[in-house]
């Protein structure tokens, strides 16, 4: 009798072993296109006669256009594995700005990161309450808190900062001081100890001055609100993997029903990612108005949104927003840089897709190879020949999104019960 | 016998506004017994267990767990008192594995960390302990329904439960799946437990209950033991109407073959085929049943004949190949469908049973007027559909979400039939329908036969493909493993054929 | 029918209500007068120059707001009708311009041609989610960014016309733009433009479309259970592209009414927010063509009123704040007559199953 | 005076401009229109809007306010105002104006930004001690344009062989390029990275970014410059940042839009054509922070040129 069970399903893969190979695997295959890439960038540099492609300005810049995007992503990674579309976190972000301005100017950097996460949760409570209490339409509230966010920060701005020490409208008074920047000892000049990297980039030797430079751009200088950003990616992964409120959590976005009949509690779970998450949002809105010392208006120009885009391009995981949000980091650092830096990055792009083309053409996927082949030969093409107008580089980051998005092979997999409304009384069927 | 009583249900009233749902019901449950429920469609069957599992709330009466006066204000409540139930509609997130959907919400580890390998070696252990072969690694969206079912009783069993509901658990299994479960079944009555199940299924319910209780329009009408009374019995005090019986043939098959398939082949390049160059014929006036545990090749086979996979091969109906048509015109030259799963594919929740009459039937009269939907031309479908299948429930205006399944499964089967279809493809046509609609399922199937018909039938329930099947067709591992008579072989031979211990092609034409 | 259309109309106006008075505590809480500042609001808002503005600039709202229901009636969010709209109105502008035409084949070759533009950059994110199954509001919100790129590079670049500061296209002449509908002749600049026959017949064409064609039906099923619509013959894909290519087709009018009706060529005038308020106007009018343009009027009226906000020393501020909490209240506005809508039907299907109930039981006894 | 009706005895000056914080000539505007105000008796009508479809209504809402005087403040308003042929009452003002606008009945008025931007540019190059500067700006527009070709040609009439690298945040018509300081910030760190001392941003809010950074780049080997834009920069920054304010580019906005109302009051506002430029020091550059002792004859000869002639600015607009 038992014999027959095993037929259920003939179809269904075998029991993967779960051992670490597969994440050493993982490692090696991460460590060879990491090599790959390195190799890339340097022929790049010499092709495209563009030293700025391996500059440790370059690649500090993209840390820390990397920081905003991917916190405000991860931020809504949060409310959406919970369920809740979350299409609010720009203004989850402004109200951070805002509440970072006020509380930076009145307390000091520590304040303004602290106040970040203050800004966000208001709007945060909002939309719970709206959403998870009330069950409204998620796009809508969404829509709304945007709209909302901005005027009231301008319309605040006015009773609060105008007139005041340095402040306008459109700008809070100055926040003194700044977190304070970390280097690596013995790497890059931390502690007082030489710089190694820096001395490596100088040199001009091939091969040593770029890595110097990738190497010094991410350790020179990072300032401690961008380590603490960046470290929330881990955490978060940490929290959804690994803990028991984090599979509650993809239960409440996946199932809720499940969770409920189990005895979870599918709307506690879902206030606390929701909130979380805002207050993310509102660091990342905290960490911009960290940079320009003040809080300023619409200085997160968008980047809500770009994190929103950021989420779903990562598939809803802490891993793939690190790669989003670095993809579109490294192209809007590049795209800020000097025109020859974006034609290299042109050729860096053409040549993986080919490769990509070709090496799924060779594996037979005939189909599947078409679309990065021409996308490369395309760009190749345009590296080779064609004079860029200068504006095209200001849309590096979202044109370089798109193609990645075309040639990628994956479907992407939102949480199941994404936008899906859960009624305080259980009544199923 | 000395036995406990676990369960004690007294005067239990459930009113869904002036509907009257369950009406003083009275149950007592005791240890180390399977209890069994019968009940037509909408009776009130799966009301009562989710008053008893914490879901909803009694109007009136009293539940007393194991002699102890309980109030369940929630489902953990009724799951600390040993309560657990598989609902008739499974509960697990499709995305995470099975240990974490069985560990939900009762995760062991501290608060900053889940004791994942604990919580997995508790899992496996307790599924070995059952016998119950599951990967509790695998991820639940890759299971089949037996392996999901035996997810939700794992689930049950995690939280210690001395009382298990199973709502009609069987509808979905194949015999022998069944069997198992059944068997797992014995095993937590050995162990003191008490099992309730409901089904619709009279035969099984005769062979393993110990107790019986007959519920019509949300009251008890009888309390009986399988030793006491016969199938027809219950059949009388459920429904009174008698078993579902079919009636012998008078009308030949005819020569004409409505649906052919040849070579046909479905899967991804480089795996192994889900469905392996399968060729059959369906002639006019024929029901050819396919047999065969799920997950052999039947879906595939479906989605190929609806045009809704990619395949190789070629399909033809009435001689004409159609391998290169969309869904849309398969279905305009004729091609009715009941699908597996009436809730995905069968009818759209959130719609009028005015829009559902039109689904599939869209694209032309009475339906479609010029480019123009009609509404008064989908009501009046729906209409018919509702009087000729006796659907109850609802009228045009009410959304399908507020029939119960068995009654969509009734309007489901009336759409595709009334549109005067010349092949049917049908999936468990009667899944979940009570034994009244079941009779009324298989002499619309008959006569529709009798008019000329070709049908495929693709079922998990072996009495239905025997009853109405001129041939029968066995799947296994993506192919057809044996062609049978269903008048000379018995359910017993066929699972032997389906679980690939017998093997053999040809048989009788 | 009647209840529908009482749910309709009742969400926009206890929308409205809820705004005041959120605005009402927001300006009391600052300090200012709120009472003076509707009273000067309201007086210059039913002037009929300001009635007829509004009117006016209701039309690129509900244009919008169209583009955007008719996406989110096929359960996509078309967040990239703003950069449709900018590279329309730009292809729009060019056309109107330059094609040397007499004004009746030229204005309807016009806006042909901002119809093809708004839908092919509405096809790319249609493609990528069809093919690659990338969501839309991704791809949208990059071709939005693309199409900022885009229309700075032609404009700088190809198109521009004008000296100095002015970034603009050639300006339109006559037989270029659009005609006035009716002069109202009631005070100083109280024409109507005659886009409004382009919206009216824009939401006419919505609501066949969506609500009494098969093609609306087969999106309605295609929305809501994509299974269910394939096993029933209609493709889902082909749905999401086509829903897709009319939302973009109508985004690429939305800038026209400022193209050929205001600034006469296309310039760093061209709002930019039009596609929020169009979402709000849609939002709040539930997808609803009847909705959107009485939320489309809601909304214009408040921005134009609140001109005037300088009058009493007030911050413009006021009025976006006031227009973000009309679309808050929405929702709420919305949730309040749904709730109240429910009661309505649970009791008629209480009422209705009670009646059959009786007429099933009668059944039973006759047999 | 803060209601309407306190000082209603005096006639009637409406202002017509976009929103303020833009860190540019909007802020200049409504100071000049707050200063005023403190200056003389009159009512002031505040026509403040984000948008940009409406500046015909605005002007009529002035019109049916009596206004005596309406302050447009943008070239925008040129159109609405040539439009509006009728309007005996009352006198027009259009600030920012293309040079060379003749629009009748309205007094336009044009500022010479390549002038001083040509000024900051030889103090740039003066400064410079790796012969290599830059130049950011805030959104790829004539008007932004204008700054930069002074600046170049600045530069290069110190130094023919002086490198000068330009980066606009935004491209045509995206305004977030005048908001987004982080982005100014990065910018500015590509740039100096780059070889480049001394950076001119025209970057409206963005410009804050520039500024710190600036401070943040410099080692003692390398000191790093900004040069600020519009109003005087180094007075409005964080002390800190002071020592690397090299100089800013002036634009009188509010002095333009103080004076028309001074004329508009003494009765001497005059319709036609007034460009302030350096000549009647309607545009300069600051000398706050005495960063610019060191080359005060050379500026000051350059400037003289300009007036005289002898040099001609090339300008974008
Ligand atoms: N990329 C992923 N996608 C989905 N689920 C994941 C992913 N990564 C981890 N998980 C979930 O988190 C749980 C723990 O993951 P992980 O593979 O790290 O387990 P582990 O503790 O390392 O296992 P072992 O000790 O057996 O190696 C998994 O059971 C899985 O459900
Ligand atoms: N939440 C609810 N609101 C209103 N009516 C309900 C609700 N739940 C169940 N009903 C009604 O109560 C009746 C009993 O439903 P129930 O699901 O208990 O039937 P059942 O006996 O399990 O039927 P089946 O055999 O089809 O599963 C049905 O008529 C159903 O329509
Ligand atoms: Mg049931
Ligand atoms: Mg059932």
């Amino acid at each position: 009798m038992t014999g027959t069970l095993d037929t259920a399903s003939p179809s269904a893969p075998a029991a993967a072993p779960r051992s670490l190979t597969p994440s050493r695997q993982r490692m090696r295959a991460a460590l060879r296109w990491g090599l790959l890439g390195l190799g890339l960038i340097i022929v790049a540099q010499y092709v495209a006669d563009a030293p700025g492609i391996a500059a440790s300005s370059t690649w500090g810049s993209a840390l820390r256009l990397t920081v905003p995007i991917a916190v405000v992503a991860i931020g809504g990674l949060y409310s959406e594995r919970a369920g809740i579309i979350n299409v609010g976190l720009e203004g989850m972000m402004i109200g951070g700005t805002w509440v970072a301005g006020l509380f930076g100017w009145w307390w000091g950097p520590w304040a303004a990161l602290g106040g970040g996460i203050v800004g966000g949760l208001i709007f945060g409570l909002l939309m719970a309450v709206l959403c998870i209490e009330m069950g409204l339409n998620q796009l809508v509230v969404g829509v709304a808190i945007n709209v909302i966010a901005a005027a009231l920060a301008r319309f605040m701005a006015d009773i609060v900062f105008n007139g005041v020490d340095g402040g306008t409208i459109a700008r809070s008074p100055r926040i003194d001081g700044s977190l304070p920047n970390l280097s690596v000892p013995f790497l890059s000049g931390g502690l007082g100890t030489p710089d190694l990297t820096r001395t490596m980039e100088a040199s001009g030797i091939p091969v040593v001055s770029q890595i110097g430079g990738i190497v010094g751009g991410l350790t020179h200088d990072v300032s401690l609100a961008a380590i603490i950003g960046l470290l929330l990616i881990p955490a978060t992964a940490y929290v959804l993997w690994r803990t028991r409120f984090g599979l509650r959590w993809r239960a409440a976005g996946e199932q809720p029903a499940a969770l409920q009949a189990l005895g979870g509690k599918v709307h506690r779970t879902r206030y606390i990612a929701l909130l979380v998450g805002s207050g993310l949002a509102g660091f990342a809105g905290g960490y911009l108005a960290l940079i320009s010392q003040a809080y300023v208006e619409n200085q997160t120009a968008g980047r809500g949104f770009i994190g929103l885009a950021t989420l779903i391009f990562g598939n809803w995981m802490p891993s793939g927003v690190f790669l989003g949000s670095s993809l579109f980091g490294f192209s809007d650092a590049v795209g800020l840089g000097r025109p020859e830096t974006f034609r290299a990055l042109l050729f860096i792009l053409a040549v993986i897709f080919i490769v990509l083309g070709l090496l799924r053409v060779y594996r037979g996927a005939r189909k599947a190879g078409i679309a990065p082949l021409a996308l490369g030969v395309v760009l190749l093409v345009v590296f080779l020949f064609v004079p860029l107008p200068s504006a095209l580089a200001t849309a590096a980051p979202y044109l370089v999104t798109l193609a990645v998005l075309v040639v990628a092979g994956t479907t992407m997999r939102p949480p199941a019960a994404l936008g899906q409304l859960f009624p305080r009384k259980n009544s199923r069927g | 016998m000395e036995q406990d009583v676990l369960v004690r249900l007294t005067g239990i009233v459930k009113r869904f506004g002036a509907f009257v749902a369950n009406d003083r019901i009275d149950l007592t449950v005791k240890a180390g017994t399977v209890h069994a429920i019968v009940g037509e469609n909408g009776a009130g069957k799966s009301t009562l267990m989710k008053i008893l599992a914490g879901e909803e709330h009694p109007d009136e009466g009293t539940i007393e767990i194991a002699g102890t006066p309980r109030s369940f204000r929630s489902p953990r409540d009724a799951q600390q008192a040993g309560i657990g139930i598989v609902h008739q509609h499974f509960l697990l997130a499709d995305a995470l594995r099975v240990w974490e959907n069985v560990v939900l919400a009762d995760e062991p580890g501290s608060a900053f960390r889940l004791d994942s390998k604990a919580a997995r070696s508790r899992v496996a252990s307790l599924a070995e302990q059952n016998d119950f072969l599951v990967d509790v690694n695998a991820v639940v969206r890759d299971l089949g329904v037996g392996g999901r079912q035996r997810v939700e009783i794992l689930k049950v069993l995690y939280r210690d439960a001395r009382i298990i509901i199973l709502d009609e658990p069987t509808a979905v299994l194949v015999p022998s799946e069944a069997q198992s479960l059944f068997a797992a079944m014995r095993r937590f009555t050995e162990a003191g437990a008490a099992v309730i199940f409901i089904s619709h299924k009279l035969d099984e319910v005769l062979d393993f209950a110990d107790e019986i209780t007959v519920i019509r329009a949300g009251a008890v009408v009888g309390r009986t033991t399988p030793a006491d009374s016969s199938a027809s019995d219950l059949a009388a005090l459920m429904v009174k109407v008698a078993m579902p019986t079919v009636a012998p043939r008078e009308v030949p098959v005819g020569d004409d073959v409505v649906l052919e398939a040849k070579g046909v082949t479905v899967g991804e390049a480089g795996e192994v085929p889900a469905l392996d160059d399968v060729s059959l014929a369906v002639h006019s006036g024929e029901i050819v049943g396919i047999a065969g545990v799920e997950g052999n090749g039947q879906s595939e086979l479906l989605m190929a004949l609806l045009g809704r996979a990619r395949h190789t091969g070629t399909i033809a109906m009435g001689g004409r190949d159609i391998s290169a048509l969309p869904t849309e015109t398969r279905r305009a030259r004729g091609m009715a469908y009941i699908p597996e799963d009436r809730h995905r594919d069968g009818v759209v929740l959130s719609m009028a049973l005015r829009e559902n009459a039109a689904l599939g039937y869209h694209a032309r009269p009475p339906v479609k007027r010029g480019p123009w939907f009609s509404r008064s031309g989908a009501a009046g479908v729906a209409r018919s559909i509702i009087s000729r299948f006796d659907v109850r429930g609802g009228d045009v205006s009410t959304p399908a979400s507020a029939l119960s399944g068995g009654n969509q499964q009734k309007f489901i089967v009336g759409r595709e039939l009334g549109s005067d279809p010349r092949v049917l493809i049908a999936a468990h046509p009667t899944r979940g329908v009570d034994i009244g609609a079941q009779s009324a399922v298989w002499s619309e199937l008959t006569a529709a036969r009798d008019k000329g018909l070709g049908t495929l039938l693709v079922s998990a329930d072996l009495d239905e493909l025997l009853a109405l099947s001129d041939r029968l067709l066995v799947f296994y591992r993506g192919r057809i493993v044996a062609e049978l008579d269903p008048r000379a072989v018995d359910a017993q031979e066929l699972g032997e054929y389906m679980t690939g211990v017998r093997t053999r092609t040809g048989g009788v034409a | 029918m009647i209840r529908r259309i009482a749910v309709t109309l009742a969400g926009p106006v206890v929308s409205v209500l809820l705004a005041l008075l959120v605005t009402t505590l927001f300006l009391t809480f600052s300090g200012y007068s709120a009472a003076s500042a509707y009273e000067v609001m309201w007086n210059y808002g039913i002037e009929p120059a300001s009635l007829v503005s509004a009117l006016n600039n209701a039309v690129p709202l509900y244009l919008a707001g169209v583009a955007a229901a008719f996406a989110l009636r096929m359960g996509l969010f078309n967040i990239g009708v703003d950069g449709q709209y900018r590279v329309a109105a730009l292809a729009g502008a060019v056309v109107a311009a330059n094609l040397p035409l007499p004004l009746y084949l030229r204005l309807p070759i016009t806006l042909l041609v901002c119809c093809l533009v708004g839908a092919l950059w509405a096809l790319v994110p249609a493609l990528l989610k069809v093919y690659r199954g990338v969501s839309e509001v991704i791809t949208s919100i990059l071709m939005n960014a693309i199409a900022t790129t885009v229309v700075a590079i032609l404009l700088a670049d190809v198109f521009r016309d004008g000296g100095g500061q002015n970034t603009g296209t050639a300006i339109i002449g006559a037989d270029g733009a659009m005609p006035v509908l009716i002069d109202l002749g009631i005070g100083n600049r109280t024409s109507i433009s005659g886009f409004l026959v382009l919206a009216i017949v824009v939401g006419v064409l919505f609501y066949l479309l969506q609500y009494r064609t098969v093609f609306g039906f087969t999106l309605q099923v295609a929305a809501r259970s994509p299974e269910a619509a394939e096993s029933a013959g209609i493709g889902v894909n082909r749905r999401i592209i086509w829903a897709m290519l009319g939302s973009g087709a109508i985004a690429g009018l939305v800038g026209l009414p400022h193209v050929l009706g205001t600034a006469f060529r296309f310039d760093g005038t061209l709002p930019t927010d039009l596609m929020f308020t169009g979402l709000a106007a849609a939002l709040l009018g539930r997808s609803h063509p009847i909705g959107i343009a009485v939320g489309a009027f809601i909304l214009a009226f408040v921005e134009r009123s609140s001109q005037v906000l300088g009058l009493v020393k007030l911050p413009t501020e006021v009025g976006s704040v006031f227009m973000a909490v009309i679309l808050l209240s929405s929702a709420i506005g919305y949730w309040l007559t749904e709730r109240a809508d429910q009661r309505i039907a649970l009791w008629n299907a209480l009422r209705r199953r009670r009646r059959t109930d009786a007429a099933t039981t009668g059944l039973e006894t006759a047999r | 005076s803060t209601s309407s009706t306190a000082s209603s005895d005096g006639p009637t000056i409406a202002m017509l401009y976009g929103t303020t914080g833009d860190f540019s000539f909007m802020d200049s505007a409504y100071e000049g229109f707050t200063a005023a105000q403190a200056e003389f008796d009159f009512t002031p009508l505040d026509l403040s809007s984000p948008n940009t479809d409406d500046y015909q209504d605005r002007l009529d809402l002035a019109l049916s306010q009596n206004a005596g005087l309406a302050i447009g403040i943008g070239f925008q308003w040129a159109t609405p105002m040539e439009q509006t042929t009728d309007h005996p009452d009352t006198a027009f003002v259009a600030v920012d104006i293309d040079k060379g606008t003749v629009i009748p009945d309205v007094t336009t008025i044009s500022f010479a930004a390549e002038q001083s931007s040509y000024l900051v540019g030889v103090a740039a190059a003066l400064a410079s001690t790796t012969g290599h500067v830059g130049f950011i700006g805030g959104v790829d527009q004539p008007s932004i344009q204008n700054f930069f070709v002074g600046y170049e040609a600045g530069a290069k009439s110190v130094d023919p062989d002086i490198v000068v690298d330009s980066t606009y945040l935004a491209p045509l018509g995206d305004f977030t390029g005048f908001s987004d300081p982080t982005k100014g910030k990065e910018a500015a760190a590509s740039m100096y990275a780059g070889g480049a001392d001394v950076i001119y941003a025209a970057a409206g809010g963005s410009g804050q970014g520039v500024y710190e950074q600036a401070a943040a780049s410099s080692t003692d080997a390398q000191k790093n410059w900004a040069i600020g834009v519009d109003g005087d920069v180094y007075s409005q920054v964080d002390d800190s940042i002071k020592p690397f304010i090299l100089t800013s580019a002036i634009k009188n906005v509010n002095v333009a839009v103080e004076d028309s109302i001074a004329a508009y009051l003494d009765g001497t506002l005059e319709p036609g054509e007034q460009a302030f430029d350096l000549s009647n020091d309607g545009v300069g550059y600051a000398t706050s922070g005495g960063f610019l002792d060191a080359y005060a004859d050379q500026l000051e000869q350059a400037k003289q040129d300009i007036i005289d002639g002898t040099v001609t600015v090339p300008s974008a607009v």
